[in-house]
């Protein structure tokens, strides 16, 4: 599971704040997913867990937020949602480790243009954090 | 605050922490020789005995798979708490197209920053000595991920004696000055004219010359005639001895 | 209100209202001639009397000025109800050059978005028959900004034979389908081995061949001297010659 | 002047709005001149009034609004404001005419990255309309 890495990310990140700070708790932290990156809730909490542990932060209390995601156009303005694409199994796989790799597959639905934004839920990114 | 907006900032460095050196190829001109001398080198690299990782940087453009003629189908990374580059011709190595697949990928700087963030801060290089990155041309994003984010790095300047690419490479080498270690005067035919311009804005560093060779092309796409190559004979007896000189100290 | 948000979007059609034909080269790969190309036929249309503008978009690695031998302590754009490009050699030719003046200028995305939105917004191109666009390498904003906010443009797709260049050139001849009036295969020798690929992706489309000409390397800066070359000579014969007609009829 | 032309943006971007809604006529601008590009607020102000004129456009009163210019280094998160750097005329005629050839000229001052953002204050825009 690639899902390791994203929340070692995490930890890393939340470690430095804890150097800084001088203590290793946390109370609450709050991690988003973006649907783009499609992660699996279960799988990713085992791994952020287990990776928290190993590197001795103490989080008390934790959630995860998953967002929509949607584009937007910057050709011709039209703002869609990712669930009103078709992407095949391997596609879905690219953007789960790639979230970018969603410009070589997706298109604006109206315009056909590739310049667009992903305007959220890209992937996994560090919503909040209570000491 | 600042540091939560990308916790994959940090995490780059912790991918390279146990890689001795990071060695880079750049070269804002296109069409130099980055990605053959990249590719020549991590393969020579390999067969002298060290681990070598190679990673395509040019987001929009790879063609480092190309050059070593990775089968897109059959080869894949795998996951295993992150994700771990395959071998090719014992080299370790990872590209965006792994999952671009060779699709179009037309991305604005800010997507091109943050497909580098993620696959540097994903991919694992266990027991790599030396990490080749092979730059896209141009200064833009890969550019300055690589000065603000990997930090840690040197840099060989690939250049023809073209004077449009020593034009290009003099704005470069002012950019990379301090982390400079060689300049790769590639596709040299007989007058390598233009060229002492450049070495006046790098004093002091060492010049390698690669001939041009025309089985270069016929080559490529299959590594181990590329390494039989005369260019390959070039790289290995200067760039690949003064990288090992480096990995040695 | 996003119309707002920047006005040199509306600006740039405004500028470009009376170009009759916007000629684009474009290749991602880097090295491949796109620059060469551009100067050529630009100065070839010029010698049939055609007004020519040319600009180069290659933003953090302008070369046109160079090949043109442009001296940039002389020659300047003057500014009249916004920026009028010098002429050169009979062509009327536009580079950021002149304001990051050979100076590095290492970007990030928007930035290089931005400027070009800024040069194409103020430049005014009086009585410019066709204005000559020189693309850089890659897949980024560059890009983007062309297909979003030039829109009206015919691209010619510029490529030599090389696995490598093939590979980047079928990539883009997708992005720019419907736009595309021909790929320009330059610095062919004798085998154009794996071109036969990319006409695959390109059915329809004329394809010119530009022989590899060491005639070329020399004559860089002067030209004069450059549209004398055997490579200059197909150039008019073909690429100019399509252009001529796009811009009679 | 090229001022002109930056005038011309302005009012093509009003002119186009003004269509949509079936009035030329605007009660209220506010346009915004960033430090960096150096405008001469006097031509640019006469340039504007000319410009609207002649796209028979009638603007009843109008503001420039100064923004002075912020930089902000991605490397080391220092930020500085235009008047702490020393450029010469040159530079500043360059910059004038293209706001991002700053990146040929400035680096941070702390860390010497080219990295750096215009957080603000970079060229002329469109602050506001009321109608
Ligand atoms: N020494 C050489 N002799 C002959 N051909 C070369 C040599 N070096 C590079 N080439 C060829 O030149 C082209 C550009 O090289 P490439 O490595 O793709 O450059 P870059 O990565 O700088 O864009 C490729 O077709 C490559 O095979
Ligand atoms: N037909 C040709 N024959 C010989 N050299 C060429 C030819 N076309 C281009 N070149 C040389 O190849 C190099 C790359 O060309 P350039 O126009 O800069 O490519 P690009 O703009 O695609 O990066 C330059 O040194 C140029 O002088
Ligand atoms: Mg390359
Ligand atoms: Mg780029
Ligand atoms: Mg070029
Ligand atoms: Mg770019
Ligand atoms: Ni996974
Ligand atoms: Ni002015
Ligand atoms: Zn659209
Ligand atoms: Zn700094």
């Amino acid at each position: 599971m690639h899902e390791w890495a994203l929340a070692e990310a995490i930890t890393v990140a939340l470690l430095k704040q804890s150097e800084l700070r001088g203590s290793k708790s946390i109370k609450r932290l709050v991690v988003g997913l973006g649907e783009l990156q499609a992660i699996d809730r279960e799988i990713f909490e085992f791994a952020l867990s287990e990776v928290l542990k190993l590197y001795g932060l103490e989080v008390r209390e934790y959630a995860l937020l998953s967002e929509e995601a949607e584009f937007e156009c910057g050709a011709c303005g039209h703002s869609w949602k990712l669930r009103e694409l078709e992407l095949s199994d391997e596609v879905r796989e690219a953007i789960h480790f790639l979230p970018e790799a969603a410009y070589s597959y997706v298109k604006c639905p109206r315009c056909g243009s590739r310049d667009f934004s992903v305007v959220r839920g890209r992937g996994v990114s560090i919503v909040g954090v209570e000491y | 605050m600042k540091y939560f907006e990308d916790p994959r900032v940090g995490a780059i460095q912790l991918r390279l922490k146990d890689v001795r050196e990071v060695l880079v190829f750049a070269g804002s001109k296109g069409g130099v020789g980055k990605t053959l001398i990249s590719v020549l080198t991590s393969l020579l690299l390999s067969r002298r005995g060290f681990r070598v990782g190679l990673f395509d940087m040019d987001i929009t453009n790879p063609t480092s798979h190309v050059t070593l003629g990775v089968d897109l189908r059959s080869v894949k990374p795998t996951e295993e708490k992150g994700v771990v580059p395959p071998e090719v011709s014992g080299v370790t190595f990872m590209s965006p197209v792994f999952y671009t697949l060779d699709r179009p990928t037309p991305l604005r700087g800010e997507y091109v920053s943050s497909a580098l963030r993620e696959l540097l801060s994903i991919t694992r290089w266990p027991g790599i000595d030396v990490l080749v990155l092979d730059m896209p041309p141009g200064m833009s994003d890969e550019l300055l991920e690589l000065l603000t984010h990997i930090r840690r790095f040197r840099a060989m300047l690939v250049t023809t004696p073209s004077p449009m690419a020593v034009a290009s490479s003099i704005r470069l080498a002012e950019v990379l000055s301090g982390r400079l270690e060689a300049v790769v005067l590639n596709m040299v035919t007989e007058s390598a004219f233009g060229a002492e311009k450049l070495l006046n804005y790098a004093p002091g560093i060492p010049v390698y010359e690669v001939p041009y060779d025309s089985d270069v092309e016929y080559s490529i796409g299959y590594p181990e005639k590329l390494v039989l190559t005369r260019a390959a004979r070039e790289v290995d007896r200067q760039v690949v001895d003064h990288v090992a000189r480096l990995l040695r100290t």
